[in-house]
């Protein structure tokens, strides 16, 4: 028997958030296709709403955030899925480690992911809805900080609903009303620094929903997915 | 005691002040809430009880030898 | 206490002594809502700015108000399952979640309808209406979860999870909804009435009622409860002699 | 070492086992028999804490397993009908997650595992071009290079040919000699020495 070293938790969460990351690479579709749902998404909306520039200016931020959130919803599936078909997942579940860094570390890569790319692109987006400049900034801080929370609060649903055959519409029914207080904020955030409030106040409140969600969800996550691999 | 209601006729009970329509439906959407969901329980537990009596009754003549 | 805590997890012992409750409860429930239904049409005097739609709130306050008890019910529950396995518990998880959902459905209703002409409309954005709406979603959430797995033991832990997850989440969607809508149109929630200074006749028929929805409210969740028992149960003996008794 | 007393487990109204007791010791080799659908998985899932639908009590050195659960988890390897091998990573990299959760290694021990089981040449390539059999291999590899002394071996032999049998048969009794413990089901007629059974019916 060769006995190595054992690992520290956080060598494990490295090589579990590296491999995740490495996986999204050889599976190129799963990381472009969020990304091109959400443009396709966002483009649908001056065709059917009207391609007046004082319209659109004023559903821009409403319509990014719905199109972010629906983005990060539908790549979710990937998130324990192949994991659990090819019995990865129980392999991680029999790691020596709290499965709440395991989880966490399949989290932040799939916000890397699927997360991230939309946030980097909806300055142009909010430029091709005619969103007023000085709104770009707002926007973009709040998705940075929101699109994390919905991708750690989607997971939770994505865990309960591993194991089920065909889920059809269920991730979406579960996980789509949790995503509200963080919709208010970041839409509330963008029309609100319009009107003069301080754009800190929301920052703070998104902040302060992103640590409780880290600290939270994970937890839940790994709940869950102990039900449903049982 | 009797004086103390608020209509002087049925039909203006019925009318409610003009309010008939969303007083009404309110409370018949009441009755359909509450009798719902008392009534499917209390069928539900018949056909409960109907169904495991009759799979009992069927078990009995399936194994007597267990029964005796 | 942890004798008689165990006790209460025993299906057979609530099966019993629920069975002992019921016609007591029916009893009582249909004297409150005869009392209270009567008294609420018939002798509230009209509120000088609404008129008689005041009627309408005499069981849309009721319902409401205990449709925010459902999501707490069931994280209790929920919490219970998980950490102790009791069976019953997880069985008041399963029978909530509809139910809840029904309590939801009609203050939604019932709120819209009394709003057609105080508002004008029959649906607003307004805080309280947003905010039951994705309670409501939310509920429909754990029926379909319960729905969708077949396993019985992972359902019951599943939908034990999502209803604390849940619970959580409706607080913060109320505090979050309630903010939203400050901002955006203020004053638009309703009032339960802007007369509170005339006294008992407006707030008796009013506690009679919550104590009528109540009484439903517990009738039919030891209803539905005692059903799931006895499907549960029904390869045990006392089942098994309840049956052969009939 | 692990211990299970007065176990219980039913599954939809059947039970599957009841009053199940057996210890596994140091340089023991137990199989688990029992025809299709005795509970042989079920049993295995419960003992690794994958599946918590049982009543009894498992333990670990003599401890209840869920009070040094991360104690057990790294002295077990598990390998389930589902190996545990992503199919778009190469078996190198396979191997190098898997393994990394319990033990630092270095790529050459982990590359000499692979070819040790036959795979050498098929390290960089993506396991979805590989066969069943050789996926298997990839997680046997992980019995050559895992600090684990207790192995958890679910139906290990179903892809396997004959020759990969005969060599995971010398592995089991390997590790059995060296002082570690194996629990394996399968249909299989093992030649080992000291090989216990324990019949599920």
């Amino acid at each position: 028997m060769t006995v190595g070293n054992s690992t520290p938790t956080s060598a494990a969460f490295l090589s579990t958030l590296k491999r995740d990351l490495l996986i999204a690479y050889r599976r190129k579709n799963d990381v472009v296709n969020p990304f091109m749902f959400f443009f396709i998404v966002v483009s649908l909306f001056p065709i059917a709403i009207s391609p007046d520039a004082d319209k659109l200016g004023e559903i821009a931020a409403g319509v990014l955030w719905i199109a972010a959130l629906l983005a990060g919803m539908l790549s979710m599936d990937s998130l324990f899925r192949a994991d659990y078909e090819d019995g990865s997942l129980e392999q991680l579940l029999l790691s020596p480690h709290p499965l709440y860094f395991m989880v966490l570390a399949k989290n932040i890569s799939h916000w890397l992911v699927s997360g991230l790319p939309v946030v980097l692109v909806s300055p142009v987006l909010a430029y091709m809805l005619n969103l007023p400049a000085e709104s770009y900034m707002t926007l973009f801080l709040t998705l940075l900080l929101g699109t994390p929370v919905l991708s750690l609060l989607g997971s939770i649903g994505v865990a309960l609903t591993v194991g089920l055959g065909s889920r059809g519409l269920i991730l979406a029914v579960i996980t789509l009303p949790m995503n509200v207080p963080v919709l208010i904020t970041g839409t509330l955030a963008v029309q609100q620094t319009l009107n003069g409030a301080t754009l800190a106040f929301y920052l703070a409140i998104l902040g302060a929903m992103l640590l409780a969600s880290i600290a939270l969800a994970p937890l839940a996550s790994a709940a869950a997915l102990r039900i449903s691999v049982n | 005691m009797l004086n103390a209601i608020q209509f002087s006729s049925f039909s203006e009970f019925l009318n409610m002040g003009g309010y008939a329509f969303n007083v009404w439906s309110v409370y018949g959407l009441f009755t359909i809430f509450l009798g719902a969901n008392l009534l499917v329980p209390m069928f539900k537990k018949k056909q409960i009880l109907k169904d495991l009596k009759r799979r009992r009754v069927v078990n009995k003549n399936a194994r007597p030898e267990i029964n005796e | 206490m942890w004798l008689w805590f165990s006790k209460l997890g025993s299906p057979k012992w609530f099966y019993e002594l629920s069975g002992r409750w019921l016609p007591w409860l029916v009893a009582a429930m249909f004297a409150f809502l005869f009392v209270g239904v009567v008294w609420a049409l018939l002798f509230v005097p009209q509120d000088y700015q609404q008129g008689l739609t005041n009627r309408i709130f005499y069981v849309h306050v009721p319902v409401a108000s205990i449709s925010l008890a459902f999501f707490p019910l069931m994280a209790i529950a929920g919490t219970i399952t998980l950490v102790w396995k009791m069976k019953l518990a997880d069985i008041v998880v399963k029978t909530a979640a509809p139910l809840g959902a029904w309590f939801t459905a009609f203050a939604l209703a019932s709120g819209s309808i009394w709003g057609i002409d105080t508002w004008g409309t029959w649906w607003i954005w307004d805080g309280r209406l947003t905010s039951l709406l994705f309670q409501f979603f939310l509920l429909i959430g754990v029926v379909s979860l319960r729905s969708a797995l077949e396993d019985s033991d992972a359902a019951a832990k599943a939908c034990a999870l999502l209803s604390i997850v849940g619970c959580i989440n409706v607080v913060v969607i109320k505090y979050s909804v309630d903010w939203w809508n400050t901002l955006h149109q203020p004053g638009t929630d309703f009032v339960l009435s802007s007369n509170k200074a005339n006294g008992p006749d407006i707030w008796v028929p009013l506690v009679l009622m919550i104590g009528a929805v109540y009484l439903f409210f517990a009738v039919s969740m030891i209803m539905s409860t005692r059903n799931e028992i006895l499907e549960r149960e029904r390869r045990s003996q006392w089942v098994e002699e309840l049956v052969d008794n009939l | 070492m692990l211990s299970a007393a007065n176990l219980f487990c039913e599954r939809d109204d059947r039970v599957l086992f009841q009053g199940l007791n057996f210890d596994i010791e140091e340089g023991q080799v137990l199989q688990i028999v029992g025809s299709n659908g005795s509970g042989k998985t079920t049993l295995m899932r419960i003992l690794c804490g994958l599946n918590d639908g049982y009543k009894g009590m498992i333990s670990w050195y003599g401890e209840e397993i869920s009070e040094q659960i991360e104690n057990f988890y790294q002295s077990l390897l598990y390998i389930g009908h589902r190996v545990g091998v992503n199919k778009v990573l190469t078996p190198i990299e396979n191997l190098r997650w898997g393994c990394s959760l319990q033990a630092q290694l270095e790529d050459e021990q982990l590359m000499e595992a692979l070819s040790t089981v036959g795979l050498r040449g098929f390290e960089e390539s993506q396991c979805f071009t590989l066969s069943a059999g050789q996926q298997q291999r990839v997680s046997l590899a992980k019995l050559l290079v895992s600090p684990a002394k207790l192995w958890v071996l679910d139906e290990p032999f179903t892809t396997l040919d004959l020759r990969a049998v005969q060599h995971l048969e010398n592995l089991v009794a390997a590790h059995a000699d060296a002082g570690g413990a194996v629990m394996i089901t399968t249909h299989h007629d093992l030649k080992i020495t000291n090989l216990s059974k324990l019949d599920l019916g």
